[in-house]
C-alpha cells in the first residue's frame, strides 16, 4: 500500500492533466441539431479532483465521454479543444485515440456490475490492459496486476485475480474497475458517477480511495456526479453544470459556502440539511429544460427568481467573481 | 409546473404522425418502399375478383384450349391473359391474384389465431406462475420439439382425411391455419410470459393492485398493452413465415388443392413445366411469393429496429 | 449438476412420451396401409387377414401401448412397405441427413457470423446495408424455389454440380460418409447451400442483434475507455459474449434443419431421412413415420440438453451459481 | 402529533422468503430448504399525523416492510393493525413508489391513471364527478387540469412523481407509505416533492411511513426514525435524538460516513467492510463483523431492542451494558 | 478409425457431365427411376414395379419375349395333364447365382412360399392348390379348378433356391406383423441375367452381369446402376446434365425439351394401362341425397360432356390414346369394334341431364389421386371443368393414393379415377373378375362403386373355366360390351409412356407394359 502506483512519472506541474476549452457537443436529430454541451471549459491540474456536478440532463456525463472520445453515435464534438496532458485529443483519429485511452486517461463508470466483461477473469482483464500499454512480459504484467489490486485495497489479491467479476461484491468490483483505470498509469481519470450504485458506507470507502490515489499518484480526476455531498467530501474544485453549460466553477468550499449563481444557490438550499430542520425547503420551481426546448439566453432564466429581460436575450459568459467564476448577468451589471 | 405545456391536446392521429415511429418510417427508404409494395400487393389481392380477367376457381371458366399460352408480350400471347395461362387454361395473373389472397388470408388468420392463443396463455402463465405456467410451458416444449414442417404436414394430412366433402374447400384453409398456428402460438406465449413476469413486478401494477383491481383487468388493461411491442414485431415477421410455410406445405402437396391454388400450389404445379418451355407458369408465382415475403420481412425488420428501445 | 441432469431427463421423457402419443394419434388417422401393401389381385379376405395380423383392429390404446413399449427398446417394428427394420433404415439414412445438416450449419456459421459482425460494427456503410437487404431476401425465399433455381443454374445450365444424389460414399464402420470422395463433396454443395441459405441469414441477424446489444453494454464502453483496440473489442470481447446465444440457436436449429431438410432432400433426391419420411407419408408406412417423428424429437431433446449443460460449463456466472 | 392515536401498529412482524433450490436439487444434494428473513421481528407504531421513517442500506428489508404494511406481501408472522380513520372505518393505506418511470403505466393517459382508484373503488357515482375529482387532484399536486389528457412520457420525473402522488390520494387514504419517493429525482426536484408532501400532510392530515436510505431527507421529513440492518430494527428514536446522539454503532457509522454538503473536504475515515448477505447472516448481532466495539457476546447472542437513553430503543449489547 | 476399402458407389454424380460421358463404361446403364423398389424380396409386397426390377435377378418358369408372348424360361415345356393339373419340364444345367443347381424342389419351395397364408402375393397365383415333385426336372402343379391363365401368372412367380431359403430361414414370406426382417429382403440368389452387387435403399441398387446365365445374352451390359429420383424435375435435370442415361418415366410435358436434347433418344408409346372413371352406384351420394348416377342417361351425359380429344391434345400432349373400351388393344379379349370413344356433345349431355330430371345438374364428389397416373391432376381438373360447363357441380378432391384409396374403396367417392392394365395376367379376365364383377367372395375387389350386372357376372364365371381360348375371349368381349353399353366404367385413355435413353444404346426395346427389361438392351 505504501508503494507508489506510478513507476515514476514526471508530471510537470505546468501541464494540466486536462484542459477543455470551448467544448461543444451536438446531437443531430430529426428535429434539428441539439446542442448537448455548449462552450464548456474546464481544467484539471495533476493530483487534483475536479467535481462536475449537475442534475440529470445537465450534460456532465457527455462532457466526460467527449473527453474520452466515446460519444455515442450520432453525437459529435462541434467545437472547442480538449488537451490531455498537454496533447490535443479531440482531433485524433479513432486509432490514435485508442492509444491515448487507457495510457493517458482512464475511466470509471457508474455500474461496476456491467463494466467488467463477465466472461474473463479479473486477472485476464487486468493483464490485457497492462500489456496493451507497455511491453511487459506476462509474468511482469501479472505482478503488476497483483500490485494494482493491492493498491486499491482488495484483500487476498492472488486469489481474486483468478476470479470472475460476478464473484465480487459491488464495492470490490468498483475497486477492480479503478485498478483497471489505473493500470497504465494515466494522467487523467474520468469517474462518471462512481459511487451512485453503491451503499452509503461503501460510497465513503470508494471516495476515500479515489482521494488517496489522487494524492499518491498525481493523477487528475474528473469526478462526475449529481451528488453534491460526494463533491463536497472529495473534490478540490467544482464545476456546476446546467443545461449543457457551466454556470459556476471554483474551489469547492467557496462554491458551497458562497454560491454566486442563482442556480447553485437554489441547489444548495434545496438539499435538506443534516444539522437542522426547516419547515419548507427552498425550492427551484420547474425542471431542467429538455435539450430541444432550451430557452434562449441564460437557460436558467425561466426558473430564476432574479431573471430580467437581459437574461432571456443573451447568454451570460463565465466570469470570475472573487475566487469562483459564475455565468450570470447578476454579477455582470444586473439583469435588466 | 405547467411550464410550456400546450393547451391544445393533440389527437391520436396527430400523435402518430408526430411520433418517432412515423418519423423513422419516413426516413427509412426500404421500409417505405416495402410498405408501398406490400400495400399494392394486398390491395391487388383483395380486389382480385374485380381486377382479374378470370375466376380461377370457377371450373366452368377454364378453357382448356387456351392452355399454356405464353405471356402477352411473347409470340402466341393472347388477351386477356397478360402473364399467360397454365396447363388448364387458367390465367396466370388471375391465379396469382387469387393465390396471393389465399396466402395472405392464411397468413393473417394463422397469426391472429396464434396471437389470441399465445397471448392468452402467456399472460396466464406469466401472471399466475406455478403449475399453470409449468403445464403450459411443457406443452410448448413438446410442440417446439416437433419441427414446424412436421407439425403442419401431420395436422393437415390428418385433418384432410376427416374433412367431409362439404367442408373441404373452406376446411383445407382452416386446417392450414390451425397447423401453422399450433406451432407459432408457443413463441408468442413465451414472449408474453417473460414480459408479463417483468411487468407484473413493476410498480404501476402494484399500485393498481393496491386499489383492488381484479387480476383479469390487471392482465388485460395494464400488462397486456405493455407486452405488445415485441409481439407486434414477432407477428409481422411470423406473418411472412406463415406465408412461406403455407407455400412450402402446398409445394409438398399437403396444402391448398390445385383447384384452389395458393401461391405454393401454383409453384408446385408450375414446377412440373419447368423444362417444357412454359416457364411462366412457375416463374411469376415464384416472383410474387418472393416479393410478398420480402416486403413483409423488410417491414418487420424495420419495425424491429424502430421499436427496439436500445437501438433507437 | 445431478439434479439438473435428472430434471432434463424427466423433461425429455415427458416430451418424448407426448411426441410418441401425438405421432400415434396422427398416424393411425392418416390412412390405411393395407391397400398399399397388397396388389390389385388380392382378395377382400386377404385384406382383412392382413389387417388383423398387423393389429390394426386392436383398440387404440392397446396399439399405442404396444408401440411405446417396443419403441422404448429401440424397436419401431419393420416397415410395412420395405419390410426392413425401421431403425436400421433410418440409421442408414441418418448419416446422409446429418452430413447435409452439418455442412449446412458449417456454411451458415462461416458465412453468417462474419456477416453479422460486419453489419453490426459497420452499421451505416453501404455494404452492411446491402448485406442486410440480402439477408431479408434470404429469409424470404422459400427453400424449394432456391433448390429448383440452383439445379437449373448450376446443374443444367453450367453443369458444375450434380443435380441429385450423394455421390460416392465411403463406409466408416456403420457410418457412410460422402465427404471423403470428390463426387461426394461435389454432390453436397447445392443441397447444403440451399438448406443453409435460411440459416445463414438467421445466424447473421442473430449475431448482428447480439453484437449491437453487447456493443452498447457498459463493459465494451469501459474496454474502449481502457484503450483496447477496436479489433480486440469486436472479436475478443464482444463476439465472445454473443457467441453463446449463437451457439444455442445453432444447436436448436439443427433439429429444425433436420426436419426442414426434407424439402431439400425431396428437391435434390438426397437419400436422407426426410426423403424416407415423405415417401412413408405417401405410402402410409406408419412405423417409419412414427420412428422418424420420434427420432427428430429425440435429436431435438438431446441437443437441447447438451446446450443447457454446455451453458452451465462455459458461462462462469452459471458455473458458480450452483455452488 | 400530540394525539397519540396510532394510525399503524406493527407487532413482531417477520417476513421470510423461500429461496430454496428446487425440490430435486435439495433432495439430491441434501441441502435444507433455504429461507431469507427479509424482515425479522419488527415492531413499531406510527401515530396519526406524524411521519415515521425507516432508514437503512439496500437489502436491509425496509422496502419489504413497506410492502407488508400495504398488503402487497403477506406477513409470515406477527400482526399489522390500523387505527380508525374517517367515518370510523379502518385507515386506508396507499403507497408511493420509488421509480417515477415504472410507477405509472406508460400507455394510459394521466387522467385514467389517476381515475383508476376512484373507478375501481367506486368512490364517485358518475363519470363527471370522477373527472372533476381528477382535475382537483391534479391541481392539488401542482399539475394543470389539462394534463389529464397527456401521456406519462410527456412529463419529467418530478411531474410523474406528482402524478403518482395524485393517484395515491385519489383513493382518499389516511396513511401513505412512501418507498424512496425522491431517490430517483434530482435535488431541485426532490425539494419540490418533499415540500409537496409536507404540504399535503398538513392540509390533509396524512400519516406517512417514509422509507429512505438518504439520512438528510429522512431528517427533513420524519418525527420518528427506525434504523434497520439486515431485516431488524437496530435503533428507533425521535429524529432529533437520533441525529444528535446516535446510540447504535451502526447508526453512528451511517451518520459518520454520510457526505455532508455543508462541511466540505471533511476527510472521512472510511470504515472497512460491507453489509453481509441476507442469505448467510452472521451469528448473534448481525453487525458484529463490522462493529468497532464488538464483544464476544455479540457473536453469539442476538441483542434485543431495549429502551435506552431518552426515547430511543436500541438493539446493542454494548449500549445495554452502558445503561 | 479405419477406412473400409469397400467403396459404396452411388451415382457418379460427383463428376461433371462432360467427364462422365468419357469415363462411363460403355456397358453400364445408369437408370434414373421415378421411384425405388421396395424390397429385394419379390414376394414381399404387391408392387409390380419391384417385381419387374427383380426379374433381372430372379426368373419364373416362363417369361415374356420381346413381343410380350409367353416363352419358356426355367421350364422348357409343359402340358395340361388334367384340367386341374399342369406338368412342367424344367431346364437342366441352370445354376443359381451362388452356384447351387436349379431343381424341381426349388420350384416347389417357391410356389409354396408365394402361396403361403401370409404372402402378400398370394393373389398373383390365385388358382394354385399344390405342387408335386415328379423328379428333379419335372413338377406337377395342382389347381383349384380349370384355369387358363396359369402361364400368365407364372411369368411373375420368381424362383428361389430352396437350399438358400432353408439355410437362411426364409422359407416363409416375410411377415410384417411378426416384426422380423426377412433375409430375402436384403439378399438375393436367383438365376437371372444379373447379379446384385449392392443396394442402398432410396439411393442406388447396383446389378452386374451374370456370367453364368443359362441363356444366350441378347444384351451386352455389364452393370446396371438403378437410382430412384422421385422429383420429376430433378430427374429430367439429371438426364439433361448426363448424370443418368435412362429414364423410364419421362414427364410428357418435358418430352419436347428432351426431344431437342442432342444426347437423348425418346421412346414413346401408349401404355397397356387404361385409365377410366368409376361411378358410385349406391342408393345415395356420399354427401347424401338420391344418387342420379344410377340413371344411365346421367352417365351418358357425363361421358358426352368430356372432350377427350382436347384433353389428349392439351394435357397429354397428343401422346395418349383415347379409349372406347376398358382394355388396351394388345390385351386378349380386346375388340376393335368396341373401341370407339364416345363423341363429345355437350348439348346432348345437357338434354340428357334434363331428361333424367337434373336440368341444373347436381353436386358430387370427384376423387382423384395426384401421382398414380400420368398427369392425373391435370386431366381431372380438365374433366371437372368440362362437367361444370354442362351444369354439373363436381367437388374435386385430389390427394395422394394412400389417402384417396380408402375413400374410393369404402364408397366415399361418387366419381373416381382408376387405371387397369390387367397386369401381370395380361388378359381381360383380370378386369372382369377384379373390377366389373359384383362384390362377392373373392370377386369384385375393385368394384368400388358397388354395382351388379348378373349377366356380366355369369360371363365372367364362365370365362374363368373355359379352356378354349377363342370361346373364352369371346365371352370376355361380350362382357366388355355390357360394360360399354351400361357405362359401368367410363374409359378415358391409354396413358402415354415415355422413356428417354442416351444416344449410346444401339438397342433399347420398349414394352407396352412399361417395364424396362435390360436383358434385351445393347449399348
Amino acid at each position: 500500500m505504501t508503494q507508489p502506483i506510478l513507476a515514476s512519472k514526471d508530471h510537470e506541474v505546468a501541464i494540466p492533466a486536462l484542459e477543455v476549452s470551448g467544448l461543444s457537443v451536438e446531437f443531430p436529430s430529426r428535429r434539428g441539431t441539439l446542442l448537448a454541451i455548449d462552450h464548456v471549459s474546464m481544467r484539471i491540474a495533476p493530483g487534483e479532483i475536479l467535481g462536475v456536478v449537475g442534475e440529470s440532463g445537465a450534460g456532465k456525463s457527455i462532457t466526460g465521454l467527449a473527453v474520452l472520445g466515446l460519444l455515442e453515435h450520432p453525437g459529435r464534438i462541434s467545437g472547442g479543444e480538449i488537451h490531455v496532458g498537454g496533447r490535443r485529443v479531440d482531433t485524433l483519429s479513432e486509432a490514435e485515440l485508442t492509444k491515448v485511452r487507457g495510457r493517458e486517461m482512464g475511466a470509471i463508470f457508474q455500474d461496476p456490475l456491467t463494466a467488467l466483461n463477465p466472461l474473463f477473469t479479473v486477472g485476464k482483464q487486468l493483464v490485457e490492459t497492462i500489456r496493451l500499454h507497455s511491453d511487459m512480459t506476462k509474468q511482469a504484467a501479472n505482478a503488476r496486476a497483483l500490485e494494482l489490486l493491492q493498491s486499491v485495497g482488495i484483500p487476498a489479491p492472488e486469489e481474486r485475480l483468478r476470479q470472475y467479476p460476478h464473484q465480487f461484491s459491488g464495492g470490490m468490483r468498483q475497486r477492480v474497475v479503478i485498478a483497471l483505470a489505473l493500470a497504465a498509469g494515466p494522467r487523467l481519470i474520468i469517474a462518471d458517477e462512481p459511487t451512485t450504485a453503491l451503499d452509503v458506507s461503501i460510497q465513503a470507502q470508494i471516495t476515500a480511495l479515489l482521494r488517496r490515489l489522487c494524492d499518491e499518484t498525481g493523477v487528475g480526476i474528473m469526478l462526475v456526479t449529481h451528488d453534491m455531498g460526494v463533491i463536497a467530501e472529495t473534490a478540490d474544485r467544482v464545476c456546476v453544470m446546467y443545461s449543457g453549460r457551466v454556470v459556476e466553477s471554483g474551489p469547492v468550499e467557496d462554491v458551497i459556502h458562497n454560491p454566486q449563481h442563482p442556480y447553485t444557490k437554489g441547489l444548495m438550499a434545496a438539499i435538506p440539511s443534516l444539522h437542522d430542520r426547516v419547515e419548507t425547503l427552498a425550492q427551484i420551481d420547474g425542471s431542467m429544460p429538455r435539450l430541444n426546448a432550451r430557452p434562449p439566453g441564460c437557460a436558467f432564466h425561466p426558473r430564476c427568481p432574479h431573471a430580467g429581460p437581459k437574461c432571456s436575450a443573451a447568454t451570460p459568459p463565465l466570469v470570475s467573481v472573487g475566487t469562483t467564476s459564475a455565468a450570470c448577468w447578476l454579477q455582470q451589471g444586473g439583469c435588466q | 409546473m405547467t411550464d410550456q405545456s400546450d393547451p391544445k391536446t393533440p389527437s391520436r392521429t396527430e400523435l402518430f404522425f408526430d411520433s418517432d415511429l412515423w418519423w423513422s418510417f419516413k426516413s427509412h427508404k426500404s421500409a417505405v418502399g416495402a410498405a408501398i409494395v406490400l400495400g399494392f400487393v394486398i390491395v391487388a389481392a383483395f380486389l382480385a375478383p374485380v381486377l382479374s380477367p378470370q375466376d380461377p376457381y370457377d371450373l366452368a371458366a377454364l378453357e382448356l384450349w387456351n392452355a399454356e399460352l405464353p405471356p402477352i408480350w411473347m409470340e402466341g400471347g393472347q388477351m386477356p391473359y397478360l402473364l399467360g395461362t397454365d396447363v388448364q387454361g387458367r390465367d396466370i395473373l388471375s391465379g396469382i391474384l387469387y393465390g396471393t389472397r389465399i396466402s395472405i388470408i392464411i397468413g393473417i388468420a394463422s397469426v391472429a389465431v396464434s396471437l389470441v392463443v399465445g397471448i392468452g396463455l402467456g399472460l396466464m402463465a406469466g401472471y399466475y406462475g406455478g403449475w399453470i405456467d409449468n403445464v403450459l410451458m411443457r406443452i410448448g416444449d413438446v410442440l417446439l420439439s416437433i419441427p414446424i414442417v412436421l407439425v403442419a404436414i401431420l395436422v393437415s394430412s390428418v385433418a384432410q382425411q376427416f374433412l367431409s366433402p362439404a367442408w373441404r374447400e373452406a376446411g383445407v384453409a382452416a386446417v392450414l391455419v390451425l397447423a401453422i398456428a399450433m406451432y407459432s402460438w408457443v413463441q408468442y406465449a413465451r414472449v408474453v410470459r417473460a414480459q408479463t413476469m417483468v411487468e407484473r413486478r413493476k410498480e404501476y401494477v402494484q399500485a393498481s393492485r393496491l386499489v383492488g383491481t381484479p387480476a383479469r383487468r390487471l392482465m388485460l388493461k395494464h400488462i397486456l398493452p405493455n407486452t405488445l411491442t415485441p409481439i407486434f414485431v414477432a407477428a409481422t415477421l411470423n406473418f411472412g413465415l406463415a406465408i412461406l410455410i403455407e407455400a412450402t406445405l402446398s409445394f409438398l402437396g399437403v396444402g391448398m388443392p390445385p383447384n384452389q391454388p395458393s401461391l405454393g400450389t401454383l409453384i408446385r404445379v408450375g414446377n412440373q413445366y419447368l423444362f417444357s418451355g412454359s416457364w411462366w407458369i412457375v416463374l411469376f408465382p415464384s416472383i410474387q411469393l418472393c416479393i410478398l415475403v420480402v416486403a413483409v420481412n423488410m417491414l418487420g425488420d424495420w419495425l424491429r429496429d424502430a421499436l427496439n428501445p436500445k437501438l433507437r | 449438476m445431478l439434479a439438473f441432469i435428472i430434471k432434463r431427463l424427466a423433461n425429455a421423457v415427458f416430451v418424448m412420451l407426448s411426441v410418441t402419443f401425438l405421432a400415434f394419434v396422427i398416424f393411425t388417422a392418416v390412412g390405411d396401409p393395407v391397400d398399399q401393401m397388397l396388389n390389385e389381385q388380392a382378395t377382400q379376405a386377404q385384406r382383412d387377414d392382413l389387417r388383423e395380423r398387423l393389429g390394426l383392429d386392436d383398440p387404440f390404446l392397446v396399439q399405442y401401448g404396444k408401440f411405446v413399449v417396443r419403441a422404448a427398446q429401440g424397436d419401431f417394428g419393420i416397415s410395412f412397405r420395405n419390410q426392413q427394420d425401421v431403425l436400421t433404415m433410418i440409421g442408414e439414412r441418418f448419416p446422409a441427413t446429418f452430413e447435409l445438416v452439418l455442412v449446412a450449419t458449417f456454411i451458415s456459421l462461416v458465412v453468417g457470423v462474419p456477416m453479422g459482425v460486419i453489419t453490426a460494427i459497420r452499421r451505416q456503410t453501404w455494404y452492411a446495408e446491402a448485406m442486410q437487404f440480402i439477408s431479408i431476401i434470404g429469409v424470404s425465399l422459400p427453400s424449394f424455389v432456391v433448390g429448383i433455381g440452383l439445379i437449373l443454374v448450376f446443374s443444367v445450365w453450367l453443369g458444375w454440380f450434380p443435380a441429385f444424389g450423394r455421390g460416392e460414399t465411403v463406409d466408416l464402420g456403420w457410418w457412410s460418409t460422402g465427404l471423403l470422395t470428390h463426387s461426394g463433396r461435389m454432390s453436397i454443395v447445392l443441397p447444403a447451400l440451399s438448406l443453409s441459405l435460411f440459416q445463414i441469414t438467421l445466424v447473421m441477424r442473430l449475431v448482428r442483434a447480439e453484437m449491437l446489444e453487447v456493443l452498447r453494454s457498459d463493459f465494451i464502453k469501459f474496454a474502449r475507455a481502457r484503450g483496447i483496440p477496436a479489433r480486440s473489442i469486436h472479436f475478443r470481447h464482444a463476439l465472445r459474449n454473443c457467441l453463446m446465444p449463437v451457439v444455442t440457436m445453432t444447436a436448436m436449429q439443427i433439429g429444425g434443419l433436420i426436419a426442414f431438410a426434407l424439402v431439400t432432400e425431396t428437391v435434390f433426391q438426397w437419400p436422407g431421412m426426410g426423403l424416407l419420411f415423405i415417401q412413408a407419408v405417401t405410402f402410409v408406412d406408419v412405423p417409419i413415420m412414427a420412428a422418424y417423428l420420434c427420432i427428430v424429437a429425440l435429436i431435438f431433446v438431446v441437443l437441447n440438453a447438451i446446450v443447457d449443460m454446455t451453458y452451465a460449463v462455459i458461462d462462469p456466472r452459471l458455473k458458480g451459481a450452483d455452488a | 402529533m400530540n394525539t397519540h392515536t396510532p394510525a399503524l401498529t406493527v407487532e413482531g412482524v417477520s417476513k421470510t422468503f423461500d429461496v430454496s433450490a428446487p425440490w430435486l436439487n435439495r433432495v439430491l444434494e441434501r441441502r435444507p430448504k433455504l429461507f431469507v428473513k427479509a424482515v425479522a421481528d419488527v415492531s413499531f407504531t406510527v401515530e396519526k399525523g406524524t411521519c415515521c421513517s425507516i432508514v437503512g442500506e439496500s437489502g436491509c428489508g425496509k422496502s419489504t416492510v413497506a410492502r407488508l404494511v400495504t398488503g402487497l406481501y403477506r406477513t409470515t408472522s406477527g400482526n399489522i393493525s390500523f387505527g380508525t380513520g374517517a367515518e370510523g372505518r379502518p385507515i386506508r393505506v396507499q403507497m408511493i413508489f420509488q421509480d417515477p418511470h415504472s410507477s405509472v403505466n406508460p400507455r394510459w393517459r394521466v387522467g385514467d391513471i389517476i381515475a383508476e382508484p376512484i373507478r375501481e373503488m367506486k368512490l364517485r357515482d358518475t363519470e363527471a364527478e370522477t373527472l372533476a375529482r381528477v382535475r382537483e387532484l391534479l391541481e392539488t399536486v401542482g399539475l394543470g387540469a389539462d394534463d389529464a389528457q397527456k401521456y406519462p412520457h410527456e412529463f419529467s420525473g418530478g411531474q410523474r412523481q406528482r402524478i403518482s402522488i395524485a393517484r395515491a390520494l385519489a383513493s382518499e387514504p389516511e396513511l401513505l407509505v412512501c418507498d424512496e419517493p425522491t431517490s430517483a429525482l434530482d435535488v431541485s426536484v426532490q425539494a419540490q416533492i418533499l415540500n409537496l408532501m409536507r404540504r399535503l400532510q398538513d392540509e390533509l392530515g396524512l400519516t406517512y411511513l417514509f422509507i429512505s436510505h438518504d439520512l438528510s431527507v429522512v431528517r427533513h421529513m420524519s418525527d420518528q426514525i427506525a434504523v434497520m440492518y439486515l431485516g431488524r430494527i437496530v435503533e428507533q428514536a425521535p429524529v432529533e435524538q437520533l441525529f444528535t446522539d446516535p446510540q447504535h454503532p451502526y447508526s453512528q457509522l451511517l451518520l459518520k460516513t454520510i457526505p455532508d454538503v455543508k462541511n466540505p473536504k471533511r476527510r472521512v475515515e472510511a470504515q472497512a467492510g460491507e453489509p453481509p448477505s441476507p442469505l448467510n447472516p452472521p451469528s448473534g448481532c448481525a453487525f458484529h463483523p463490522r462493529c468497532p466495539i464488538a464483544m464476544e457476546k455479540c457473536k453469539a447472542i442476538m441483542p434485543e431492542l431495549l429502551q435506552a437513553d431518552g426515547q430511543a430503543r436500541v438493539a446493542c449489547h454494548a449500549v445495554a451494558q452502558k445503561e | 478409425m479405419r477406412i473400409s476399402t469397400k467403396m459404396k458407389s452411388v451415382a457418379l454424380a460427383g463428376l461433371s457431365a462432360a467427364l462422365l460421358a468419357t469415363t462411363a463404361q460403355a456397358e453400364t446403364v445408369r437408370w434414373g427411376a421415378p421411384r425405388d423398389i421396395v424390397s429385394l424380396d419379390p414376394y414381399s409386397y404387391g408392387d409390380s414395379y419391384t417385381i419387374n426390377f427383380l426379374n433381372h435377378i430372379y426368373e419364373g418358369l416362363v417369361r415374356y419375349n420381346r413381343d410380350l408372348e409367353i416363352e419358356p424360361a426355367l421350364a422348357t415345356e409343359w402340358e395340361i395333364v388334367s384340367p386341374t393339373t399342369w406338368r412342367f419340364t424344367l431346364r437342366k444345367d441352370v445354376k443359381f447365382h451362388d452356384g447351387a443347381d436349379f431343381t424341381a424342389e426349388d420350384v416347389l419351395a417357391s410356389l409354396e412360399r408365394v402361396s403361403d397364408e401370409t404372402s402378400p402375393l398370394k393373389g398373383n397365383l390365385p388358382a394354385y392348390k399344390s405342387a408335386t415333385v415328379v423328379d428333379d426336372y419335372t413338377i406337377d402343379i395342382e389347381l383349384n379348378g380349370a384355369y387358363p391363365l396359369l402361364l400368365n401368372d407364372l411369368t411373375n412367380i420368381h424362383i428361389f433356391d430352396k437350399g438358400w431359403l432353408v439355410a437362411n430361414n426364409a422359407e416363409k414370406p416375410t411377415d410384417v406383423s411378426a416384426g422380423v426382417e426377412g433375409f430375402a429382403t436384403f439378399n438375393t440368389n436367383g438365376t437371372g441375367p444379373f447379379v446384385l452387387e449392392s443396394r442402398t435403399p432410396e439411393a442406388q441398387t447396383i446389378l452386374t452381369v451374370n456370367e453364368n446365365w443359362w441363356d444366350e445374352p441378347a444384351h451386352n451390359l455389364t452393370r446396371i446402376e438403378f437410382q430412384p429420383i422421385s422429383s420429376a424435375a430433378t430427374r429430367v435435370a439429371a438426364l439433361l446434365s448426363g448424370e443418368v442415361d435412362f429414364v423410364d418415366s419421362a414427364p410428357v410435358q418435358d418430352l419436347g425439351r428432351l426431344e431437342q436434347a442432342e444426347n437423348l433418344t425418346l421412346l414413346e408409346r401408349t401404355d397397356l394401362r387404361t385409365v377410366m372413371l368409376g361411378f358410385n352406384r349406391r342408393d345415395e351420394l356420399v354427401a347424401g341425397g338420391e344418387n342420379p348416377m344410377n340413371d344411365l342417361r346421367v352417365r351418358q351425359a357425363m361421358q358426352m360432356a368430356v372432350d377427350m380429344d382436347l384433353i389428349q391434345d392439351k394435357v397429354m400432349r397428343g401422346k395418349s390414346r383415347n379409349a372406347g373400351t376398358l382394355v388396351a388393344p394388345s390385351i386378349p379379349g380386346y375388340s376393335e369394334e368396341l373401341d370407339t370413344p364416345a363423341a363429345y356433345d355437350p348439348e346432348k349431355a345437357k338434354e340428357l341431364l334434363a331428361e333424367a330430371g337434373y336440368p341444373d345438374g347436381f353436386e358430387f364428389d370427384f376423387v382423384c389421386t395426384n401421382e398414380s397416373y400420368v398427369n392425373e391432376e391435370q386431366f381431372c381438373q380438365a374433366i371437372a371443368s368440362m362437367w361444370s360447363r354442362v351444369g354439373l357441380t363436381p367437388k374435386l378432391d385430389i390427394g395422394p393414393t394412400a389417402k384417396q384409396t380408402p375413400k374410393r374403396a369404402n364408397g366415399k367417392a361418387d366419381v373416381y379415377t382408376i387405371g387397369w392394365a390387367t397386369l401381370p395376367m395380361l388378359d381381360t379376365y383380370s378386369i372382369l373378375v377384379q373390377m366389373l364383377h359384383s362384390k362377392e367372395g373373392n370377386s369384385g375387389v375393385f368394384n368400388w362403386g358397388d354395382w351388379s350386372y348378373p349377366e356380366l357376372d355369369k360371363l365372367t364365371q364362365s370365362a374363368a373355366v373355359e379352356l378354349d381360348r377363342d370361346t373364352r375371349l369371346q365371352m370376355e368381349t361380350d362382357a366388355l360390351k355390357i360394360a360399354k353399353d351400361e357405362i359401368i366404367m367410363m374409359p378415358l385413355h391409354q396413358q402415354p409412356m415415355a422413356w428417354a435413353v442416351s444416344k449410346g444404346f444401339s438397342d433399347f426395346p420398349q414394352f407396352p407394359d412399361n417395364k424396362p427389361r435390360m436383358w434385351y438392351v445393347t449399348k
